[in-house]
């Protein structure tokens, strides 16, 4: 079983949603899509579920053509940034009301519906009012109905973004373990965060813009990101990037600093190139000097905001450490960990996966 | 300064009160005196000021020569207001749906003017319709008729209803209906399981707004109808032009005007509530 | 400026019912001038009801609020000398950048050269000095929140500035610029911050005190590091970092704390009270290692789930019906089959009934 | 495709019936505009624009629009100032909240052409109490309905009775739907009522007034039943409205193709002042 999308347009008043968007989703496959606000994860889910007609292309499911039949005919379940419930129905009436639309009798949809709110942990909820519950449940009863009709497809747009950040977190854990149960259907996450992109995803695939810029296995695109663009969406806080060359043997930045040139990179010609560093690539006590614009702790880690002739960087200090804004730091750039990129962007090395 | 903002509010809140009551007042006094209680000037306390007596109210349901009979009016106003509503409420609470959940085009026509045409007739005066209905009706048969007056009462009414349900259906999210399309109902399945069950307060307010624009109309009624039918509005200022004696002309119109001051108690909550602002966006 | 204390202050939105819920359970706390505390919790904690407690726009249903000793309890939002800047920024739609920022020093009738002088000096800071002239209601959600920001800078008589989860509504990029502009701004000024908020990095990156609030209740107050490392309950343990901290049930076992897979050595300098039930070990994820010798006393359990994280791996080790996750940099290899623990003294807390117990000095 | 089955579904029923009633009758009005049917020869003849070109020289015509305009934008503009005033008063921490809502709500309902029967015997000269309470707080009792100017303030007083109950209504909704934040802000920069009411209450009603106006403009432009009860017009012509005049020429003196002529010429200027005034009103909120 396979959902088949070819060169997707869906654009509202010449603005792009979605660009040529091509991809396959295998049956049992969890795919998440990262990519910010506006980038078109929302659109691409829509336009699964046949809320938005695209102006050009194909979607087809198992060869059967999936763009002219009506949302109600597509076997596809979504649940919505916003918790969206039936407010008018009991929690329980609720999470019955898709079985009961596809004729299933009110006894074994009742025993469905019970059996999938058990599953989220809202068993003893079934006669609540979905206003009456907090936003977690809510979300939670939304799991359930899309979850009770064991649709084919299942769609999340960022499902967990309106919920408190420790909510989110416990939110995620139970997901995974909910999806993994899903092998039959096609299960497509979106989310803003990489963290949650690369943990939930067997798939991953990076949007900007209404285009699909990178797919792949989540650590593999992690560890090379093909261009700058999908480095800065798949690192939070962003890579750093520096502008420099490669002449006469060495890695030149602004600023004339020299770094060797690491074996990853022996081979590259002579030439101008952006550089990437991840935050955490980088540490303190190095040979570059560079001004505190601002230092933040979070509990184990220091997360120093810096300035130098090289540009602007972020780095993570493992620990704590006080730092005045203003004052100078000393800082080393680990060369074996530098990923080169084209100046227009894209990849041309990146630094050697360590199994250390 | 906070006593006196305190005393000014309430004084100002007391003025406007006894503004409102006045009429409702001095109609209740006037229907129970008599000639002496009128001819020598305004009296109001009964007993002490005038003689008070039940004639005024008798003579409404009196039939024959020297009754008013306010009952048959009564009656037809009431049907012909409901009836209108009821078809104007579902008409224009499907058209509403319509236009809030869909994108029509007829040509460079779009859904904004659509909806401006519905509320576009509210800016048409009524006597710009008299005569176009009066050459209707006369073409149908229908003067002086009830369906004829139901028929022109659902032109009326049909904009106000599609107004406040376009305004109601706005604020729904439409993410709801769109829900109950992934679950397996086709639109109109969408709209009667999901949106209907709620949409109780905007159909109240229309409902409550069809009525009191139904009731309270006298021009079309006025010019659309002889002598077999008669509404309310019309019998009471009958009474007016003839020289009747102000008891039974107050008693009339109290009568005329309490079903609806009724459900205005009755109704408060939901016309103060939010579907008002929304009502009106 | 001024020392804020709150002194046996609770309150209840429902006064007149016979067993209120509430809202915000009897607490003492003292804020010091010119810090910056975060209040962290979930949403319906409590926290927004202290806030407006501080900023006077709830009047607290028992318990007095002071500001330098003076009791302001009573004391209208105006008279007191704090300023609030909102989730959703609030600005005064028919006013240009300049008159909203202008408008605190027009309401206290401050004489207008002062007042423009004050005003250019926070555009400055703030940098809006080159849209003072341009309609408030036309900026980015950013910047109007930089003006909320200003109105409470032009006064003179600010000792506090409330922060009630002022971020929620900026891009993620320009979340930075305004932190380092809060931050410079109590530098310069030594205003007293309150920044309410329900995200952890966010409070532990913006305040040098963060004050733990659950159901109503004060949990812990303390620097970023004290939470982090010493959390004074499991609710804390569990609340800040990411992942939460690990707990395992154990019993005291002469000079040893005997778990389902294994036992470690007692700190050296906790001592764990005689008969007291219901004890766990408390240790961060990331503290958690890979035991190097086969130390037969050492903790042991099942590898059951590697998560990847990209810029770290979550391996979750399951000791019978308890987990443990430890929280590696990636690539660390992970050895197959049973694998034994190494809990480094130094990083472990010991609860009693969920409460930490304390080391001797 | 599909999904357009569904969508006429919905809109067309209402539309037709609307059409239908509206449309057609509205045409056979512009052809009968151009015919001279009246009480001596009803029927439809082709009587080209005289209709339209005695209408330009009809200064009744004119005169009654001008009057119009006069007592609506009275009216709706006291209605606005009493209403938002009300508003205000009833809007926070006010005892009896419900029950003088309900009462100040109560005049909307009634039937407005029966309170002008009450009126008409409250404003009665001698033997109404208006102006008995007048005389008994010592002033000189006023000739309501005998002389022109004091018709036309008979009028916007029952106007200003039956209407301003709606405006308070709907900005008393409008207020009830204002964020607390803005209020929490300027009680923090230490505003006062008046100063808080000009910057954030006025600023933020803005477009709930302009709405509640309009409406407000459109159903005043309609002014017929109150004339037509209290003052029929008098004394003379004082109190004559467009739609009364064009009542009287169409349906009492039954001259059909002229009234026909002069409902258009009111129609199409109430839509345009209506919609500049629209215009106006909104471009004042899109700019502030």
């Amino acid at each position: 079983m396979a959902l088949i999308l070819e060169h997707i347009d869906i654009r509202v008043d010449d603005i792009a949603f979605l660009d040529d968007v091509s991809l396959t989703f295998k049956r049992g496959g969890l795919y998440t899509v990262l990519g910010r606000t506006l980038a078109g994860k929302t659109t691409l889910l829509r336009a699964i579920a046949g809320l938005q007609q695209p102006q050009k292309g194909t979607l087809t499911l198992n060869g059967k053509d999936y763009l002219h039949l009506p949302v109600w005919k597509r076997r596809v379940a979504m649940v919505y940034q916003q918790f969206i419930n039936y407010p008018h129905l009991t929690v329980l009436a609720n999470v019955a009301f898709p079985l009961r639309r596809a004729g299933v009798p009110a006894e074994e949809a009742k025993r469905r519906a019970m059996e999938v709110l058990d599953m989220v942990g809202l068993a003893d909820f079934e006669t609540r009012r979905p206003s009456a519950l907090s936003g977690g449940q809510q979300q939670r009863v939304a799991l359930a109905r899309a979850l009770v009709k064991r649709a084919e497809i299942l769609l999340l747009d960022e499902p967990l973004v309106n919920l408190d950040y420790k909510l989110r977190e416990q939110l995620r854990e139970e997901f995974q373990n909910i999806f993994e149960g899903q092998d039959d259907a096609i299960v497509v996450y979106t989310t803003t965060e990489p963290a949650e992109a690369i943990q939930l995803g067997h798939e991953l695939i990076i949007m900007d813009k209404g285009a699909v810029i990178q797919k792949g296995k989540p650590l593999a695109v992690f560890n090379a990101p093909a261009t700058i663009r999908c480095a800065k969406i798949i690192n939070d806080p962003p890579i750093n990037i520096f502008d420099g060359a490669i002449e006469n043997g060495a890695i030149q930045l602004q600023g004339s600093v020299l770094l060797p040139i690491p074996p990853h990179l022996a081979h590259l010609p002579q030439g101008t190139y952006c550089f990437g560093l991840r935050t955490s690539d980088l540490s303190l006590g190095g040979v570059i000097g560079s001004k505190v614009e601002l230092s933040e702790i979070s509990g184990s880690q220091t997360i120093l905001h810096l300035s130098a002739d090289i540009g602007a960087f972020i780095l993570f200090e493992d620990g704590v450490s006080q730092h005045a804004i203003g004052s100078t730091v000393q800082v080393n750039l680990d060369s074996d960990r530098i990923y080169a990129f084209s100046p227009r962007g894209d990849l041309i090395a990146a630094p050697a996966i360590t199994e250390n | 300064m906070k006593s006196l903002y305190l005393v000014l509010k309430y004084l100002a809140i007391l003025l406007w009160s006894s503004f409102v009551a006045l009429p409702f007042l001095w109609a209740l006094t006037t229907s129970f005196k008599t000639s002496n209680g009128v001819t020598g000037g305004a009296t109001y306390i009964p007993w002490l000021q005038y003689e008070p007596s039940l004639e005024g109210w008798k003579v409404l349901v009196r039939t024959g020569g020297q009754g008013i009979n306010i009952v048959a009016p009564f009656i037809s106003s009431a049907i012909v207001t409901l009836s209108a509503s009821l078809i104007s409420m579902v008409l224009g609470t499907l058209a509403a749906y319509g236009l809030s959940r869909f994108s029509y085009r007829l040509g460079f026509v779009k859904n904004s003017d659509i909806t401006f045409f519905f509320i576009a007739q509210r800016i048409m005066p009524p006597i710009v319709l008299a005569i176009p209905f009066f050459l209707m009706l006369q073409f149908l048969g229908l003067l002086d008729t009830i369906p004829g007056l139901i028929l022109v009462y659902v032109a009326l009414l049909l904009p106000i209803a599609t107004w406040v349900m376009v305004d109601f259906f706005n604020n729904v999210p439409p993410q709801i209906d769109e829900m109950a399309l992934i679950d397996g109902c086709n639109p109109i399945g969408a709209f009667v399981r999901v949106i209907l069950p709620n949409s109780l307060p905007g159909i109240m307010v229309g409902g409550l707004f069809c009525v009191m624009f139904g009731w309270n109309d006298f021009f079309f009624a006025f010019t659309l109808t002889f002598t077999k039918t008669q509404l309310l509005p019309v019998a009471v200022v009958a009474l007016n032009s003839s020289v009747t004696p102000w008891w039974s002309l107050s008693a009339s119109a109290l009568v005329s005007v309490a079903p609806l001051v009724i459900i205005a108690f009755v109704v408060e909550r939901f016309l103060s509530s939010g579907n008002m602002a929304g009502a009106i966006r | 400026m001024a020392k804020i204390e709150l002194s046996d202050i609770a309150h209840t939105y429902e006064p007149d019912s016979d067993e209120p819920t509430y809202a915000l359970k009897s607490l003492n706390l003292v804020w010091k001038d010119g810090g910056t505390y975060a209040l962290l919790g979930p949403s319906g904690c409590g926290k927004t009801t202290m806030l407006n407690i501080v900023s006077g726009l709830i009047h607290p249903s028992q318990g007095k609020i002071l500001f330098d000793g003076v009791d302001f309890t009573h004391f209208p939002t105006a008279k007191r000398n704090i300023a609030q800047v909102f989730q959703f920024p609030v600005i005064y739609t028919l006013m240009s950048v300049e008159e909203n920022l202008a408008f605190p020093l027009v309401c206290r009738h401050m004489p207008q050269p002062e007042r423009t002088r004050r005003v250019h000096e926070v555009a400055q800071l703030l940098n809006l000095t080159d849209k003072l002239k341009r309609p408030a209601r036309k900026l980015a959600a950013d910047e109007k929140q930089l003006i909320s920001l200003g109105r409470g800078l032009v006064r003179n008589d600010v000792s506090a500035l409330l922060l009630d989860e002022p971020l929620t509504v900026i891009d993620p990029q320009l979340k930075f610029e305004i932190r380092r502009k809060l931050k410079r701004i109590n530098e310069l000024y030594g205003l007293t911050m309150i920044y309410v908020t329900h995200d952890q990095n966010e409070a532990m990156t913006f305040a040098d005190t963060i004050i733990v609030m659950s159901d109503g209740e004060l949990i812990q107050s303390g620097t970023p590091q004290e939470l982090y490392n010493r959390p004074e309950t499991t609710y804390v343990g569990y609340f800040i970092g990411s992942p939460a901290m690990n707990f395992i049930e154990c019993v005291p076992a002469d000079d040893r704390l005997q778990t389902a897979g294994g036992s470690i050595p007692i700190p050296s300098n906790v001592s764990i009270p005689a008969g007291v039930g219901n004890l766990k070990i408390g240790i961060r994820p990331r503290n958690v290692k890979f035991a190097e010798s086969k130390d037969a006393m050492a903790i042991k359990g099942q590898v059951n789930m590697v998560q990847e994280f990209g810029n770290c791996r979550v391996v979750t080790v399951r000791i019978q019906e308890e987990i443990i996750r430890m929280k590696l940099n990636p690539g660390t290899a992970i050895p197959s089959g049973e694998v034994s623990l190494d809990l480094p003294e130094d990083k472990v807390c010991i609860y009693a009934n969920d409460v930490l117990i304390h080391q001797d000095r | 495709m599909l999904k357009l089955k569904y969508k006429q579904f919905f809109l067309l029923p209402g539309l037709i019936v609307l059409v239908a009633i509206i449309i057609f009758p509205l045409l056979f009005t512009i052809r009968v505009s151009f015919s001279s049917w009246d009480v001596v020869k009803p029927g439809l003849d082709w009587f080209g624009g005289k209709n339209w070109g005695r209408l330009f020289e009809d200064m009744r015509f004119w005169e009654s629009l001008a009057r119009l305009s006069l007592m609506a934008t009275g009216s709706v503009f006291i209605q606005y100032l009493v209403g938002f005033g009300l508003a205000l008063l009833v809007w926070r921490n006010i005892i009896l909240k419900r029950f003088i809502r309900v009462l100040f709500l109560v005049p909307m309902m009634t039937t407005p052409v029966i309170m002008s029967v009450i009126w008409r015997t409250i404003l009665h000269e001698s033997l109404g109490p208006a102006n008995d309470i007048i005389r008994i707080l010592g002033f000189e009792p006023l000739s309501w309905l005998s002389t022109g100017p004091m018709a036309m303030v008979s009028v916007i007083l029952v106007e200003v009775w039956q209407w301003t109950p709606f405006m308070f209504l709907l900005l008393l909704a409008g207020l009830m739907s204002l964020p607390n934040e803005p209020y929490m802000a300027a009680a923090i920069d230490g505003a006062g009522p008046f100063r808080t009411f000009f910057s954030v209450t006025f600023p933020l009603m803005a477009p709930i007034s302009i709405g509640a106006i309009l409406i407000r403009l459109i159903e005043a432009s309609k002014l017929m039943e109150t004339v037509y009860v209290l003052t029929s017009g008098g004394p003379g012509t004082a109190t004559e409205t467009s739609s009364y005049y064009i009542y009287i020429r169409g349906l009492r003196d039954y001259q059909i193709g002229y009234a026909a002529s002069l409902s258009l010429a009111y129609l199409v200027i109430m839509i345009i002042s209506l919609t500049i005034i629209a215009k106006i009103l909104t471009r004042k909120i899109a700019q502030d």
